[in-house]
């Protein structure tokens, strides 16, 4: 049986520039952020990111220029930041195509992809501008003529109910990401996933790629997984490669294992406003930063011990958060 | 429970807080909840501990009917998790949303029209945009698909237009792709277009919506605005015909779980 | 708060003649069978059974004349009766309408349900004739016409894909059932359903239905399920009724709780063989049995105990199964 | 693992006994296998033990790669949960499977034509049956889906059939609906009919499909039948030009492996 296990430095070079790309998490938490890093530190180029939702990590990959394309629904940093500064500013300078669909588009849009039929039918968000034809940016780029083969001739089509005639009803193109990469509390040893708390949508964006990188916190015995099938959410069969990387979410919070760290994604989202002040900030987290493990020493031990989740809670109960 | 109603005086409390008890009324027991973060988790959970006990409280990120100890600062926390009945995920959240079984949901938006359509996406022209907003996320999935929708906005002029730059969630009447013409959201789409904008709740006041027209009016206006500031604050014509005058403060009571119970580290109820 | 508690008798007093009615399981494993005799005891008619697959519980309803329609994939009882001689000779009188799907249209068709939409898109299966019009059942009876607004105008329905160009795909109609009845290994006092062990399609059943009867083999403090909320399948507001009924889908088997009672399957199949032999067995072990505290005394003790699942194993390490 | 080539002789084993080593033998290191209740999960088994020692075993309930003691009796038994990855139900399992990511699949039917159409609905009319079946269950999205299929089945001349009653799963030439024209497999269906059957093996031979023609052929006999037994015992003339002979029978080890270590209790094990 081939090892899964690789350096992070490994995994993120199974990723090719251009690639379609999606990943773990909601918003700001259980994002694979090590890895994130690494992209930037590697160089990769014209991503196209399709996320059921977005959030800090891209606009890091955003800001940095890695991003030709950008589909999901939301993007920011929740109470630590209204604005999508790196957006903003590539979609007014016309770096990047921002194709806009509604959260539970972009979630069936995914599940499609990962049960393989081309679309799926939904009530969802009828009435919305995101349906309006002149709002198609990807296909007013002309890049829906069928050459990326990733890429839908549609944004949407129609279709009436024959069954039961409940009316028309909205089908999303389905989602079909080269790369996944997932950021989990464990995987087994051979890459089965286990992920504690919210799902999110993971299995919708694991099932639906067809490479799937998983950081975890730590890798496991796959005989110990197996003790609990229950709690895990996609088999060994489904990974390509494994990376074990302690703290790799963070600045985004993890269930059980520590929490976000608003004071940093706080700090970049202020240093994301600028394009110089943006690119400092990238010298001193990312580019100036070797590995994960000079990342986490620059960090300081109290500031992420401060994170920690309590292991009852499965958040901190020692980072302040409010006012009081 | 018993409510104790002794009201407090204005400079008593803040607008947030008021916004939090506005919001928390609207919630009838035993209805299942849909809630974003920041104020509507405020809301919710006050009106779990006041005149909704039963209420089921969802969080969009896959938690059913939490009752953590403490306030999530987002929907994907872990503390949404603590003690809740189901831990799941988006899908089995949105399929119950589409499936008809959520009763209320609270939202947010940046620009809102007399039609109470919302803009959460951008503002100015969508290409060229003078900035971009975090976008729709479920927005318009909620506002469709939930029975009653309860819009929690900011009262600027520059918010409250005559048109939207953008409609994120449809109101009462909007334009209806793909075929681009104006119309009310019953014609359009009847029943399987289960809900849309009930209420709209302000630092200022508490709309509601006309039946027939579709058009918002003023239900009740908060203690120390007047009239003319809510007017003054809002780019469009205010219907004022159904005004029920003032609206209720909240009560000591109200005040002391939101700041004891639900909210006691301070981190949305910043201002005391 | 209602108390959703109630006796046998009460939650299938729920149950109207001429119900769409869909259960928990899979061929013999989980059924509901304690409320399937309680059925046939009040005597339940014109049912229209939609079920994801069959099994020993559907026999019995249909050997006894409680069944109008029927639309699943399968019915039988595994290694202990291969044919379904009750439905076999419903066909063959014309007393049946039998509709078949196969096993992921009918998954298909419960998800589309249990997610509220009318239809759902599918690869699966192409080139049966389980497609040929000629085999449209429910359709050559006339019960297409709209009149019931519970079954599909059209059996299916084909659709091309606008968006990846991969071709035809098959839409299968939504199931809207009146009832789903369940049986489970643990409820909370108010409705909350933990199902251990594979959840089959319950998931699916449970939310396409309009009311849901759960029988359990304990009732547990809400409380206690709160406690681990991954291991909970559907939240307390989605459930109608719960009744404790310990041994409560015997013959059937329940993960961790007891195995397929084998023996007594294998002579309920031979018994549905003829009418005669069958109304036999229905006067025995249905008709003249007062309670299921009956049924369990007339089965005894030492049957029961033989069946009672090794707690790390989750099945009898007691029970013969095999020639050695 | 080092195969022991000392094979048994046919008194030494029964036809259920090859039907197992033969069917084992079909699966590849390595493959996401998917097994119904019976023969196959014997097949899967051996095949963990021997050839392909890696191969993932999905039963149709929802267990992923079981690794239990004691054989499951059917794919619901708990005895598929011990010890597997992950144990979801159906939606994932089927999703899985329409995914692609099912590479093998062991079914069996009750009627075969020399196309590989099987029937597993019905004898006779549809409408009005000499026998009813109990019906498809998955046996035709495994078929379309799967990548390769591998039918066990008992061979009579009364199911190798001239033509089956019942189409339940396709084979390389079929009736298409709604059309209803005879067409072959991938002028039908192209890449999105992702499988078919590839082999069929009954107590008698192993067959396969020319991939022009998608007629069966022999591609070898069990010991101890003849070409005339075989032919005298299927409804179609059959073709013996690439029959390679005998049909490898069961090592010594390969027996001990299914009486000691998969079906030491006898449950499809039944004559030893």
């Amino acid at each position: 049986m081939e090892d899964k296990r690789c350096s992070l430095k490994e995994a993120v070079q199974l990723i090719d520039d251009g690639s379609m790309i999606t990943f773990s998490g909601f918003t700001i938490w259980r994002r694979p952020m090590a890895a994130i890093y690494e992209m930037l530190r590697q160089g990769k180029k014209n991503l196209h990111l399709v996320e059921v939702n977005s959030g800090t990590h891209s606009e890091l990959l955003i800001g940095a220029g890695a991003v030709a394309n950008w589909e999901s629904c939301w993007i920011g940093h929740e109470l630590y930041g209204k604005t999508p500064y790196c957006l903003d500013r590539k979609i007014k300078t016309g770096e990047i195509i921002a194709e806009d669909y509604s959260h539970q588009h972009m979630l069936y849009r995914m599940q499609a992809g990962a049960m393989g039929i081309p679309y799926f039918p939904t009530w969802a968000s009828r009435g919305t501008d995101i349906l309006n034809p002149e709002y198609d940016m990807l296909g007013k780029a002309g890049l829906r003529d069928g050459r990326d083969p990733r890429i839908p001739r549609q944004k949407f089509a129609y279709s009436v109910d024959p069954f039961y005639g409940e009316g028309e009803l909205i089908h999303v193109p389905a989602v079909k990401p080269d790369v996944c990469i997932v950021h989990a509390q464990q995987v087994g040893n051979n890459g089965t996933v286990r992920i504690t708390g919210q799902t999110y949508s993971d299995e919708q964006a694991i099932k639906a790629a067809e490479k799937v990188i998983v950081l975890a916190e730590e890798i496991v015995p796959e005989s110990y997984l197996r003790q609990e099938p229950d709690r895990n959410l996609v088999s060994d069969y489904l990974v390509d490669a494994i990376v074990e990387v302690p703290w790799g979410a963070h600045p985004t919070g993890v269930y059980g294992c520590y929490d976000v760290d608003g004071g940093f994604i706080s700090e970049f989202s202020a240093a994301s406003k600028k394009e110089d002040t943006l690119e400092a900030w990238l010298q001193e987290w990312v580019y100036g930063v070797e590995s994960h493990e000079e990342y986490l020493d620059k960090l300081k031990l109290s500031r992420l011990t401060a994170l920690r989740a309590n292991s009852y809670h499965k958040y901190s109960t020692r980072t302040k958060r409010g006012m009081r | 429970m018993e409510r104790n109603r002794v009201y407090a005086r204005p400079d008593e409390y803040t607008i947030t807080d008021l916004l939090a008890v506005a919001s928390a009324r609207e919630v009838r027991d035993h209805e299942v909840v849909f809630a974003g973060t920041g104020l509507p988790m405020l809301a919710i959970m006050l009106a779990k501990q006041t005149n909704a006990v039963n209420c089921k409280l969802i969080y969009e990120a896959g938690t059913i009917d939490s009752q953590g100890a403490s306030l999530p600062s987002s929907v994907g926390d872990p503390r949404c998790v603590q003690g809740c009945t189901v831990v799941s995920g988006l899908f089995d959240v949105f399929n119950q949303l589409q499936r008809g079984k959520i009763d209320l949901a609270f939202l947010g938006g940046a620009e809102i029209d007399q039609y109470g359509n919302v803009n959460t996406t951008v503002a100015g022209d969508y290409a060229h945009p003078t900035l971009r907003f975090p976008g729709s996320g479920g927005n318009p999935d909620i506002n469709s698909l939930a029975k009653r929708t309860v819009y929690l906005m900011i009262q600027e002029k520059r918010r409250f237009k005559e048109q939207v730059d953008y409609i994120t969630s449809p109101g009462w009447r909007f334009r209806q792709w793909p075929s681009g013409k104006w119309v009310g959201r019953r014609e359009a789409y009847g029943t399987k277009f289960m809900g849309g904008p009930n209420a709209v709740i302000t630092n200022m006041a508490v709309f509601r919506f006309d039946e027939e027209s579709g058009r918002m009016y003023v239900d009740s206006i908060h203690p120390s605005i007047t009239p003319e500031i809510l007017q003054e604050n809002c780019g469009f014509d205010l219907d004022f015909s159904r005004c029920r005058g003032e609206t209720e403060p909240p009560t000591y009571e109200e005040l002391d779980i939101l700041y004891q119970v639900v909210d006691p580290e301070g981190i949305f109820l910043t201002k005391k």
